[in-house]
């Protein structure tokens, strides 16, 4: 399918190195310049540029004039030492620094953690740790409810009546799901390839109903509650 | 289904150089049928040797052709992936339908030059499909032929969070973990069993535009290795009952150990109708 | 995590947004466009421009020109979907091409999975097999969604709910298309009905004779034929 990339070039384009018969105009030899100092991870050197232009090529001139195009741009072509790059420019680098708090990747764990509270809601926390087999750490939960995809939901019915959790509307809009019933089922993580042949056959994945009912054994969160896990100052001192 | 063809097992002019030295006898040779993609696959392909336009092809001749290869294969006892065979047992059906008169019994189902029609239609989209994936990636590809800026300086947000993760992170994340709590000390045995599944999704596949009763097993069971038969014939048989339980198959049966006649069903979420005057 | 904005840009420098009293020429709305995309290796979309330009400005047509003024360039702006990106333009590949990062090989089937998923979106996997005729062995949906160019749709309001399939924007950006309307042959291929799951009404094949006779340009296949296709141990060693 793939074919030899040799093939495949139009007609006519030779490695400009071994084009000594071939002339290259000047335009050609500025956006062969271009492409190769925008397409590199590092600063360029005059040295590397000489060996894939055309021979003859004077590199240093072209690259000053190269400079001089983009000098009125967004971006300009700047050189330190005798290595050339693409820069903003300089006026316009508050508009790129604003994004500097990069999103974050989601930790192994907090992955774990969000996907098994998306499936098995409303779960708490102990039924987590079931199903993972490990402890979840403090600071993971933290994560998710900072990110907002996760929520208290109620408390189950139980001896402890112990917290359940659950995803909130902004986890369903993050992951483009439409509602919690999207998530794919076994016959789908099977086909994905994300579950392989090798699973018993009473293994199951649970289907999570719509996100705001009850479930039969859970209560409503109440601010007593919230209270009492810390979540909340005691009412009355309640803003808004 | 595929369960019989070694994934990206040695192509057969390879296999054959060894042949020699194999127990010629092995009736446990699994191949990798010269490298095809399933039994359309294969048809597409006897198509293109025989140099037939797809436009004007003749699907009995065609038929013949697959027919003529399975049965080669059988003799000299490759083992072929179910799959190959139910495409046997159907193209059987199909040139029997296409070579007997239709006689008008009132059969509302298609004919057998509906079913051919079919045939060569899902031929001619399949090949449509490999020449859009040809085109597909022989196009400018990015990191190949079109390059990226390679120092970037900022990486625009895609969500307005401040985590980042997708979909398809978090749904194997999942799976794993699952998985590994699953499976730690689990080992199933691999058994040569046809799964109501795969009876299931064979039946549906066969009768997916046969509207007459019809003695489908007999077809199948025709292609079968003998040693699959009688697990064949049982989830086969459990198969069509839940199908018909769904309304998606009918079946009849005239006494005991007669033939059972089968055939599509009207709706798939009506209730069905089991006939078995036998009993 | 994400502070506001606001509260990190230097002092002086007021967001282009709100700078009500300034007016921006022509020129500096596309510099400033030119420098957020130029500094992203990754499509940026044009929503993220609207939030960083000046308020009022209709992004599209800036992008338009911009992609103007790069067209004849060794770096072009391009669009794919609703994003902007800069790109080497395409037949300068001879000279950048790097072979240590060579585009990643796709199997056969996975590149034929790929263009199903494609041409047929939203698509379930039962309709994918049924195209194929084969079962998507596992690990292939696996490929193509680990390389981002696949992904979960939604489900299909059918019973079962099936997941459907689809592209991703770096599909889009991976291929260069502007949009899913530019692949290669879709109208040619939605016109001869080749997209649907039924038969068009307008196809057609020619009835087969009642008989085992072939076609004038058709051999009927034989040993030979099957043992050239490697498909049959060379004859003499034939069993039963």
């Amino acid at each position: 399918m793939t074919v030899s990339d040799r093939d495949e070039r139009p007609a006519g384009q030779q490695d400009p190195a071994d084009a000594s018969g071939e002339t290259f105009s000047q335009a050609e030899i500025e956006r062969l310049a271009e492409a190769l100092v925008f397409a590199s991870a590092e600063p360029v050197s005059e040295a590397f540029l000489a060996e894939r232009l055309p021979r003859g090529t004077h590199v240093p001139s072209v690259m000053h004039r190269l400079a001089e195009v983009y000098a009125s741009r967004g971006v300009n072509l700047v050189r330190s030492g005798d290595r050339w790059a693409f820069r903003t420019a300089a006026d316009l680098s508050f508009v790129i620094r604003k994004d500097e708090n990069e999103a974050r990747k989601l930790s192994r764990a907090a992955l774990e953690v969000l996907a098994i509270i998306a499936y098995h809601q409303p779960v708490t926390r102990a039924e987590i740790e079931d199903i993972r087999g490990v402890q979840t750490s403090r600071g993971t939960l933290d994560v998710l409810m900072e990110a907002g995809w996760v929520r208290f939901r109620g408390r189950r019915r139980t001896p402890g009546r112990p917290v359940t959790l659950g995803t909130s509307p902004d986890f369903l809009d993050h992951f483009g799901l439409e509602e919690l019933r999207d998530l794919p089922g076994l016959e789908e993580l099977k086909g994905a390839g994300l579950l392989s042949g090798r699973i018993p056959p009473n293994f199951q994945v649970p289907l999570p109903g719509m996100s705001d009912d009850f479930a039969e054994d859970e209560d409503p969160i109440t601010q007593m509650d919230l209270e009492e896990l810390g979540l909340l100052a005691p009412s009355g001192e309640e803003q808004d | 289904m595929a369960m019989n063809i070694a994934q990206g097992a040695i192509p057969m002019d390879k296999l054959w150089q060894d042949a020699p030295e194999k127990s010629a006898d092995d009736p446990e040779l699994l191949i990798d049928v010269g490298g095809f993609e399933g039994p359309l696959d294969l048809l597409l392909h006897l198509a293109k040797v025989q140099k037939v336009d797809l436009a004007r092809i003749s699907v009995l001749a065609l038929a013949e052709q697959y027919l003529q290869f399975i049965d080669s294969a059988r003799r000299v006892r490759i083992e072929l992936a179910a799959d190959y065979l139910v495409m046997a047992a159907w193209l059987a059906y199909l040139k029997s339908k296409l070579l007997i008169p239709q006689q008008a019994k009132g059969d509302d189902g298609p004919t057998g030059e509906e079913m051919a029609a079919t045939l060569a239609f899902r031929l001619k989209r399949l090949e449509a499909m490999r020449e859009a994936a040809t085109q597909l990636v022989n196009r400018n590809r990015l990191g190949r032929d079109v390059f990226a800026r390679g120092a970037p300086e900022h990486i625009p947000h895609r969500f307005k969070s401040a985590y980042d993760a997708n979909l398809f992170d978090l749904l194997s994340a999942y799976a794993n973990l699952r998985q590994r709590q699953a499976v730690t000390q689990v080992t199933i045995e691999r058994r040569k069993v046809w799964s109501l599944a795969d009876a299931r999704a064979l039946l549906t596949q066969m009768l997916g535009e046969i509207g007459e009763w019809t003695a489908l097993q007999q077809y199948l069971l025709t292609y079968l290795p003998p040693a699959d038969r009688v697990t064949a014939m049982a989830s086969a048989f459990a198969a069509s009952l839940e199908l018909v339980r769904e309304g998606k198959l009918e079946i009849r049966q005239e006494g005991a150990f007669q033939p059972i006649y089968m055939r599509g069903g009207t709706k798939a979420d009506a209730a069905g109708e089991v006939v078995v005057d036998g009993f």
